[in-house]
C-alpha cells in the first residue's frame, strides 16, 4: 500500500499548492491553471484509493468519479476562458 | 352557540380588515363605494361588538385559537377588559371614519389612507382581543406598520420626518417588548392573559421577573408615551387630523396603556407586581409624566402640539391607576381609558375643524373663534372641561376614583398632590383657550378662511362627529351609574381582577 | 411509477432539452416546465407528508454501489420553496425577457438551474452532490452573465472561480470520506461516521467550500457584485435559492452526517461569523445607494441569521426543543427565499420603468407603481422579521433558543440586526413613498408586477399563518443521524 | 528504503516539481506548456496506478483539450498583465501557513486511512456485480450503469457550460491559412482520429475507452479541421447542431424515463438489454461531448447566436 500512499500524499500536496496559487494570483489564467492543479490533486487522491497493489483488481468507482470530475473541470475551464475573452474584448472596445 | 363563540372575535377583526383590503384596490375616484365599505364595516363591527358585550357580561367565553408554531398560539379571547377597549375603538372608529370622509374630501391617495385606517383599527381591535402575550405582540407590531403610512400620509418632508421618528421609537419599543415576551414565554411555556395573573404561582426567579417587567413596560411605554419615551408623539401630530384623533384617543397611545394594564393585571397580577416592587417605580414614572406633559403643554402655542402634550399627561392617569394597588384606583385608571379617548378625540376633531375652516393652527390665532364656529367650539369646551376634571363631564369621574383609590391604598400622600397639580395645570392651559375663543373678539383676520360666505360653519361630516363625542363625554359622566356605562364596566373588571 | 422521486429532476431537465431544440417556443416550454416541476414536487411532498421519508435507488442498485435519491421533511421544504419561487419568477421572466434576444438561452439555463436545485435537494450521495453543485454553479454563472454588461461578466467570472475553488474543497472532503468509510451513500455514512481525524478534516474542508458558496462573512465578497448586476429574475433566484442550497448542504452535513463530530466550539465559530455577517451586511445595506446592492447585502445579513442557529442547535439536547429551533431555521430560510425574490423582482420592475435603481431617486414609485411599492413594503416586513411574516415566528423561536441555552451573546446581535433591517427597509420605503418624478407614470398594473406581490404575500401571510407545516415536516428525516 | 518504490517516488517528485513550476512561472506561455507536460505526466501516473481509462482521458482531455483551450486563450491576449497579486507579506505568510497546516492534516488523514487501517471500499462489490451490468469494463459499468445518474448530470454540466460559452463568446477566426504540408496532414489525420474515436467507443464496453475518450478524440478531429481553415470545424449549423448537443442527455434521459414508465426504476435497464442500451447511450453521448468540446474551442457563432431559428433572426433584423 505504500505506493498508494505516496501518490495520495502527492495529491494532497498538489491540491494545497493549487489552493495557494489560487489565493495568491490575481489574474484569471494563472488561477485557472491553479484550479486545474487542485483538481489533479483531488483526482490523484481518488485514484490512489482505488489502487490496491498490482495483483488485486482496482476499485473502479473512483476511476469513474475522476472521469466525471475531469469532464466537469474542462467544462468549467472552457466557460471561464470564454468569459475572460469577452471581458478583454469589451475592454478593447 | 359553540361556533358563535369561536367566530365572533374573528368576525370583529374581519369587519374592518376586509373593507380595508378591498379599499386598497379601489380606484381613487370611487368615492361612494369606499364610503359605503367603510361605514358598512364600522356598523357591522358595532353590531358584533354589541353581541360581544352582552355575551361577556353574562360570562360567556369567546375564544379563537390557531397554532402558528410549536408553543405559539394565535389566540383571540374576549374578557371584560377587552370588551372595554373593543367597544371604545369600534365606536370611535365609526365617528372618526365619518369625520375623515369629510376631512379628506378632494385630497389625493384616499384609497391608501382609508385602507391603512381600517388596518389600524383592525390592529387595535386585535390588541384588545389578544388572548396571550404572543398575539398581543403580533398586533402591537402590526399597529406600528399600519400607522406609519398614516403619519407619513401627506408626503411632505415634515410628515416623513415625523413618521421616521415615530418608527424609530416604536420599532425599538416593539423589539424590547418582543424580547421580554419571548423571555417570559420561554420561562413559563406560554403567557395567557388570565384575570388575576399567572406568575404568582409560577415560582420563578424574582429578579428575572423584574428585568422582564422592565423590558415589557419600556416596550409598551414607548407607545403609551411615558416620559422619557414620549418624544415621538408631538412629532406625529403632523398627521392629518383624523389620524391624530385616532392616534391619541384609541389606537397607538391607548395600545401602550392597555398593554401596561394587561401586563400588570393579567400576566403578573397586580398584587404580585406590587410584591416585586415594580409598581412603585411605575407609579413614579406615571406621576412624572403627568406633571411633565402638563408643563410642556402650557408652553405650546401650536394647538395640536398642546393637545399632544396633554395626551402625554392624560394617558399616564391610566398607568397611575394601574400602579396603585386597590380596586378603586383600578376603576379610575380603567375608566379613564374610555373617558380620555372620548374627550381627546373631541378636542382633535375640533382642532382639525379650526384648521380646515379658518386655517387656525395656533392658540394665539383663536381669538373670537367661538362666535364664528359655535358648534365646534362648544364641543371643544366640553372636552376641555372634561380634561380639567370639572363635573359632570366624564373626566371628573376618573379623577375622583383615582383620588379615592389613592386614599384606599394609602398612597394619598403623593398621588393627591399630583392629581391636584395636574388639574390646576390642565386648567392653566385649557382655560385661556376657552377664554380667547368665547370672550375675546377677533383680533386679526383668519389665516385662511375657506368657509367665507357659507351659511353653516362646516359640512355635517365635520361638525357632527365632535358634537357627538362631546355629547358622549357628557353623557358617560352624567350617567356613570347606569348599567353598561364605562364606569359600571370598569367596576365589573376590577371585581373580576380582585376576585381571588 | 409509484415512486415519484425522479420527476422533480427529470421534468425540468426534459423541458430544458425541449427548449433548446425549439427556441421559438422556449417561453412556453419554460413556463410549462416550471409548472410541471411544481406538480412533480407537490407529488413528492404529498407522499412524504403521508408516509414519511422516501428513497429511490437509481438503476435498481443498492445505495452505495448505486446512487439513491431521498426526500425527507427538510428536502421537501427546500423543494417546495425552490419550485414555488421559480414558478413565480418564471412568470415574471416571461415578461422580462420577452423582447430579449437572449430569451431562449435564458429559458434553457433557467430550467437547468431548477434541475440542479432539485437534484441537489434530493441527492443522497456525496459525489452526486458534487456534480449537482457544479451544475448549479455553472448554470447560475451563465444566467448571471445574461445581462451582458462588463460588471456583470466580471462579477460572474469571480463567482465562477470562487465557486470552483469551493467545489474542489468539497470534493477533496468527499475523497477523504470515501477513503475513510468506503462509501458515498449518505444514509450509510450517517450511521458510520464517528468522531476522528478523518471526519474532522473532511468536515472542515467540505464546510469551508460550502461557506464560500453560502457567502458567509468574510467569504461574502463575491455575492453583492454578482447578485446586484445580474438580470432581475436571475438575481431573485440567486439570492433566494442558490445560496440556500449551500446552507441546506451545511445543515445536512452538520446535523445528519456529522452530528457526532460537530463540536460546540466549531458551531460557535460559525455562529460568530454569522453574527458579524448580520451586523456588517445590514450596516452596508443601510449605506447602499442602489436598490439591488442593498438587497444583495441584505442577503449577506440574512444568511448570517441562519448561521446563528448552529451554536444553539449544537447546545440544545436532541428532541423537541431542537426540532423547534431547526424548524425556525428552515422557516427563516424559506421566508427569506420568498421575500428576497419578491424584492429583486420588484427592483427589476422599477429598474425597467425608471431606467435606474438609485434609492435616493425613487420618489414617486408608490404613485407610479403602487403594487410594486406595496411588494417592497411586504418583503421589507419579512426581512425585518415583523409579524405576520414567517421570519417573525422564526425570530421568536430563535430568541427563545437563546434564552433556553443561555447564550446571551446572540441577543444584542439579533436586536441590532433587526433594528438595522428596519432602518434600511424604511429608508427605502421613505424614498419610494415620497412624492417625486423618479419613476414614470404607470399605465396599468403590469403582468410583471403580480408574481412579485404574490411571493411577498407568501412570505408574510402564508408562511406566517401556516408555518406549523414546517415544524411538522422537519422531524421527518431520511437519515438516522437525527433531526436533519 | 525499498528500492522498488524509487520509480514511484521519482514520478511523484516530478509531478510536484512540475506543478510548482506551472504555478510559479511568471511567463504564462511557459506555464501553459508546462501544464500540458504536467497533464501528460499525470497520464503516465494513471497508467502506473492501473487506470488506463483515465490515462486515455487525461491525455485527450486534461492535457490535450485543456492545453488547446489555454493556448488559444494566450493567443487572444487573455493572459493579461502578469502583476502578481499585491498581497502583504503577512497575508502571504498566513496563506503559506494555512497551506502547510492543511497539507499536513490531509496527509495525516490519508496516512491513517490508506496505510494504517485499510478500508474495504466498493471494489469487490463493483467487480462482483459486473456480470449483471451488461459490460465487462468495470469503469464503464460504474459510469453508465451503477452511477449512470452521475454521468447523466455530468452531460448536463457540459451542456450548461457550452451554452455559457455560446452566450458570452463570439467566434474567433481560424488560426491561419494552412500550408500544403498541413493540408496533407489533415487529410489523413482527421479520418484516423474519427476511426480511433469509433474504436474507443466500441471497445469501452470491455476494455479501456468509452464515450468520454471517444468524444474527446472526435473533438480533436474537429479542432484539427479548424486549424486547417475549416471554420465550422466539421460541425453542422442551426437546428442540426442543437440536436447534436441535446442527443447525449436526451437519449440518456428518455431511456431512463422509459424504464420508469415501463415499470422499472429510473435507469434500471433490463439485464438482457443493458449492453445494447449502454452502447446506444454512449454513441449519443460521444456525439454530444464532441460537439460541445469543439464548440468550446470554436466559441459562439460570429453573430453570437446559436439558438435563434433563421426565421426569427430575419424578423429581428427586419424590425
Amino acid at each position: 500500500m505504500t505506493q498508494a500512499l505516496i501518490y495520495a500524499l502527492t495529491g494532497a500536496v498538489l491540491f494545497m499548492l493549487g489552493v495557494r496559487a489560487t489565493l495568491l494570483r490575481e489574474t484569471l489564467l494563472p488561477r485557472l491553471l491553479a484550479l486545474n492543479v487542485c483538481g489533479a490533486g483531488v483526482f490523484l487522491i481518488f485514484v490512489s484509493l482505488a489502487y490496491r497493489g498490482d495483483s488485486l483488481p482496482v476499485d473502479p468507482v473512483p476511476h469513474a468519479l475522476v472521469l466525471t470530475g475531469l469532464v466537469v473541470a474542462i467544462s468549467a475551464t472552457a466557460l471561464a476562458l470564454a468569459l475572460n475573452r469577452r471581458l478583454r474584448e469589451m475592454a478593447d472596445e | 352557540m359553540m361556533a358563535m363563540s369561536v367566530w365572533l372575535p374573528v368576525g370583529i377583526l374581519l369587519s374592518s380588515l376586509i373593507p380595508g383590503v378591498l379599499i386598497f384596490f379601489q380606484p381613487e375616484e370611487r368615492h361612494r363605494l369606499r364610503t359605503w365599505l367603510n361605514l358598512l364595516g364600522a356598523l357591522i363591527k358595532l353590531l358584533l361588538v354589541g353581541m360581544l358585550i352582552w355575551g361577556v357580561f353574562h360570562e360567556q367565553v369567546f375564544e379563537t385559537r390557531w397554532t402558528m408554531a410549536p408553543g405559539l398560539e394565535f389566540v383571540l379571547h374576549a374578557d371584560a377588559l377587552s370588551v372595554l377597549f373593543v367597544s371604545l375603538s369600534t365606536l370611535l372608529w365609526l365617528v372618526t371614519t365619518i369625520y375623515a370622509i369629510g376631512y379628506l374630501e378632494q385630497t389625493p391617495h384616499r384609497s391608501r389612507f382609508f385602507g391603512f385606517f381600517s388596518l389600524c383599527v383592525t390592529a387595535t381591535v386585535g390588541l384588545a382581543l389578544a388572548g396571550n402575550l404572543f398575539t398581543f405582540v403580533v398586533f402591537y407590531e402590526l399597529l406600528t406598520l399600519a400607522t406609519y403610512p398614516l403619519i407619513a400620509h401627506k408626503g411632505s418632508p415634515e410628515a416623513l420626518r415625523g413618521a421616521r421618528i415615530y418608527l424609530r421609537y416604536t420599532l425599538f419599543g416593539g423589539l424590547l417588548l418582543m424580547i421580554g415576551a419571548v423571555w417570559l414565554h420561554t420561562l413559563t411555556g406560554g403567557v395567557e392573559f388570565v384575570e388575576g395573573g399567572i406568575l404568582q404561582t409560577a415560582n420563578l426567579d424574582q429578579s428575572t421577573l423584574r428585568w422582564i417587567f422592565l423590558l415589557l413596560i419600556v416596550g409598551l411605554g414607548v407607545k403609551a408615551a411615558l416620559v422619557p419615551l414620549h418624544g415621538w408623539l408631538p412629532q406625529a401630530m403632523v398627521a392629518p387630523a383624523p389620524v391624530s384623533a385616532l392616534l391619541h384617543a384609541v389606537a397607538v397611545v391607548k395600545a401602550g396603556a392597555f398593554g401596561i394594564v394587561r401586563v400588570i393585571y393579567d400576566v403578573y397580577g397586580v398584587e404580585f407586581a406590587a410584591e416585586l416592587g415594580v409598581l412603585t417605580l411605575l407609579g413614579a414614572v406615571a406621576a412624572i409624566t403627568i406633571i411633565y406633559g402638563s408643563l410642556k403643554a402650557l408652553s405650546q402655542d401650536h394647538l395640536k402640539k398642546r393637545l399632544a402634550y396633554s395626551t402625554v399627561s392624560q394617558v399616564s392617569y391610566i398607568v397611575l391607576g394601574t400602579a396603585i394597588v386597590g380596586p378603586l384606583a383600578t376603576i379610575g385608571g380603567l375608566v379613564h381609558l374610555v373617558h380620555q379617548g372620548v374627550m381627546k378625540i373631541t378636542l382633535f376633531f375640533a382642532a382639525g375643524n379650526y384648521a380646515e375652516a379658518l386655517g387656525i393652527h395656533r392658540v394665539s390665532e383663536m381669538d373670537g373663534v367661538g362666535r364664528r364656529m359655535p358648534g365646534t367650539t362648544l364641543a371643544f369646551t366640553i372636552g376641555a372641561l372634561g380634561m380639567i376634571g370639572i363635573p359632570p363631564v366624564a373626566g371628573f369621574i376618573s379623577k375622583w376614583y383615582l383620588g379615592l383609590g389613592a386614599v384606599e391604598a394609602g398612597a394619598a400622600a403623593w398621588v393627591l398632590p399630583v392629581l391636584i397639580a395636574s388639574s390646576l395645570l390642565n386648567a392653566a392651559y385649557f382655560l385661556p383657550i376657552l377664554y380667547r375663543a368665547w370672550f375675546k373678539s377677533q383680533s386679526a383676520p383668519w389665516p385662511a378662511d375657506k368657509t367665507a360666505g357659507c351659511v353653516r360653519e362646516l359640512p355635517d361630516a365635520l361638525l357632527w362627529p365632535p358634537l357627538t363625542t362631546a355629547a358622549m363625554a357628557l353623557l358617560i359622566g352624567l350617567l356613570a351609574a347606569a348599567p353598561y356605562s364605562p364606569l359600571e364596566w370598569a367596576e365589573l373588571i376590577a371585581g373580576r381582577e380582585y376576585r381571588q | 411509477m409509484n415512486n415519484p422521486l425522479i420527476w422533480p429532476v427529470a421534468v425540468p431537465l426534459l423541458s430544458a432539452l425541449l427548449a433548446l431544440l425549439w427556441p421559438r417556443r422556449s417561453t412556453w416550454i419554460g413556463l410549462l416546465g416550471s409548472a410541471l416541476s411544481l406538480a412533480a414536487v407537490v407529488l413528492v411532498s404529498r407522499q412524504v407528508i403521508e408516509s414519511g421519508a422516501i428513497e429511490l435507488a437509481l438503476g435498481g442498485w443498492s445505495p452505495g454501489l448505486g446512487i439513491a435519491l431521498r426526500a425527507d421533511g427538510l428536502s421537501v421544504l427546500m423543494l417546495l420553496m425552490s419550485t414555488l419561487v421559480s414558478m413565480a419568477v418564471a412568470v415574471y421572466a416571461s415578461v422580462y425577457f420577452s423582447r430579449s434576444e437572449r430569451r431562449s438561452e435564458f429559458w434553457v439555463l433557467w430550467l437547468l438551474l431548477i434541475t440542479a436545485l432539485h437534484a441537489l435537494f434530493l441527492s443522497g450521495d456525496l459525489f452526486n452532490l458534487y456534480v449537482t453543485l457544479e451544475l448549479l454553479g455553472l448554470s447560475a454563472v451563465v444566467l448571471a452573465c445574461l445581462g451582458g454588461s462588463r460588471e456583470s461578466l466580471q462579477a460572474a467570472l469571480n463567482y465562477l472561480v470562487l465557486g470552483l475553488l469551493a467545489s474542489m474543497a468539497f470534493l477533496i472532503g468527499v475523497a477523504l470520506i470515501y477513503a475513510g468509510y468506503g462509501t458515498l451513500d449518505m444514509a450509510a455514512l450517517a450511521a458510520a461516521i464517528e468522531s476522528g481525524p478523518t471526519a474532522w478534516v473532511a468536515l472542515s474542508l467540505m464546510t469551508g467550500g460550502l461557506l464560500i458558496k453560502s457567502a458567509l462573512f468574510p467569504l461574502h465578497f463575491w455575492l453583492p457584485p454578482a447578485h446586484s448586476n445580474a438580470p432581475a429574475p436571475v438575481s431573485a433566484v440567486l439570492s433566494a435559492l442558490v445560496v440556500k442550497a449551500a446552507v441546506y448542504l451545511i445543515l445536512r452535513l452538520w446535523l445528519a452526517l456529522f452530528d457526532e463530530v460537530v463540536t460546540q466550539t466549531a458551531a460557535l465559530v460559525l455562529g460568530l461569523l454569522g453574527g458579524v455577517a448580520v451586523l456588517w451586511g445590514s450596516w452596508v445595506a443601510l449605506q447602499a445607494e442602489r436598490l439591488k446592492l442593498m438587497a444583495a447585502y441584505s442577503t449577506v445579513a440574512q444568511v448570517g441569521y441562519l448561521f446563528l442557529f448552529l451554536p444553539l442547535l449544537a447546545a440544545l439536547p436532541e428532541g423537541t426543543t431542537r426540532d423547534v429551533a431547526l424548524g425556525a431555521l428552515v422557516l427563516l430560510a424559506l421566508t427569506h427565499g420568498f421575500a428576497k425574490s419578491a424584492f429583486f423582482l420588484a427592483a427589476g420592475v422599477i429598474m425597467q420603468r425608471a431606467g435606474h435603481d438609485r434609492i435616493a431617486e425613487l420618489g414617486g414609485t408608490a404613485r407610479a407603481l403602487p403594487v410594486t411599492a406595496f411588494t417592497l413594503a411586504l418583503a421589507g416586513v419579512a426581512l425585518i422579521g415583523l409579524p405576520p411574516s414567517g421570519s417573525f415566528l422564526a425570530k421568536w423561536q430563535l430568541l427563545s433558543s437563546v434564552f433556553i441555552t443561555g447564550q446571551w451573546i446572540w441577543l444584542p446581535v439579533i436586536a441590532v440586526g433587526t433594528l438595522l433591517a428596519g432602518a434600511y427597509t424604511f429608508r427605502l420605503l421613505g424614498y419610494a413613498f415620497a412624492p417625486g418624478e423618479g419613476v414614470g407614470p404607470s399605465l396599468s398594473v403590469g403582468r410583471e408586477e403580480i408574481p412579485a406581490v404574490l411571493l411577498a404575500l407568501a412570505a408574510t401571510l402564508l408562511l406566517g399563518f401556516w408555518a406549523s407545516v414546517v415544524w411538522e415536516l422537519v422531524p421527518i428525516s431520511a437519515y438516522a443521524g437525527g433531526g436533519g | 528504503m525499498n528500492l522498488t518504490l524509487l520509480p514511484d517516488l521519482l514520478l511523484a517528485g516530478m509531478l510536484i516539481g512540475l506543478a510548482w513550476a506551472v504555478l510559479n512561472s511568471d511567463d504564462l506561455r511557459r506555464g501553459v506548456v508546462l501544464f500540458i507536460a504536467f497533464g501528460l505526466l499525470l497520464a503516465i501516473v494513471w497508467a502506473r496506478l492501473l487506470a488506463p481509462d483515465l490515462a486515455l482521458a487525461e491525455a485527450a482531455i486534461g492535457a490535450g483539450l485543456s492545453g488547446a483551450l489555454l493556448l488559444v486563450a494566450l493567443r487572444d491576449g487573455s493572459g493579461g498583465d502578469q502583476r502578481s497579486a499585491k498581497r502583504s507579506t503577512l497575508n502571504r505568510w498566513l496563506i503559506d501557513l494555512f497551506v502547510l497546516v492543511m497539507t499536513c492534516l490531509i496527509g495525516w488523514v490519508l496516512w491513517l486511512t490508506i496505510y494504517a487501517e485499510p478500508v474495504e471500499r466498493l471494489a469487490q462489490l463493483a467487480n462482483a456485480m459486473l456480470e449483471r451490468s451488461g459490460v465487462s469494463n468495470p469503469v464503464t459499468a460504474v459510469l453508465l450503469n451503477y452511477r449512470a445518474y452521475d454521468t447523466l448530470l455530468e452531460l448536463v454540466v457540459v451542456l450548461a457550460a457550452v451554452l455559457g460559452v455560446l452566450v458570452v463568446g463570439r467566434e474567433r477566426r481560424g488560426y491561419r491559412e494552412p500550408g500544403p504540408v498541413f493540408h496533407g496532414l489533415v487529410h489523413w489525420l482527421v479520418p484516423l482520429l474519427i476511426v480511433t474515436a469509433g474504436y474507443l467507443l466500441w471497445v469501452g464496453a470491455h476494455a479501456p475507452g468509452g464515450a468520454f475518450q471517444a468524444g474527446a478524440t472526435l473533438a480533436a478531429a474537429g479542432i484539427v479541421l479548424r486549424l486547417a481553415g475549416y471554420d465550422a470545424a466539421g460541425l453542422p449549423d442551426g437546428r442540426l447542431l442543437r440536436w447534436l448537443l441535446v442527443a447525449g442527455t436526451g437519449v440518456f434521459l428518455l431511456l431512463g424515463l422509459g424504464m420508469t414508465v415501463s415499470g422499472g426504476g429510473f435507469l434500471q435497464y433490463p439485464e438482457a438489454w443493458s449492453g445494447s442500451l449502454i452502447l446506444v447511450i454512449e454513441v449519443a453521448a460521444t456525439a454530444s461531448i464532441a460537439a460541445a468540446l469543439v464548440l468550446a474551442y470554436r466559441g459562439g457563432r460570429s453573430d453570437g447566436w446559436l439558438l435563434v431559428d433563421e426565421k426569427d433572426k430575419n424578423r429581428e433584423i427586419s424590425s
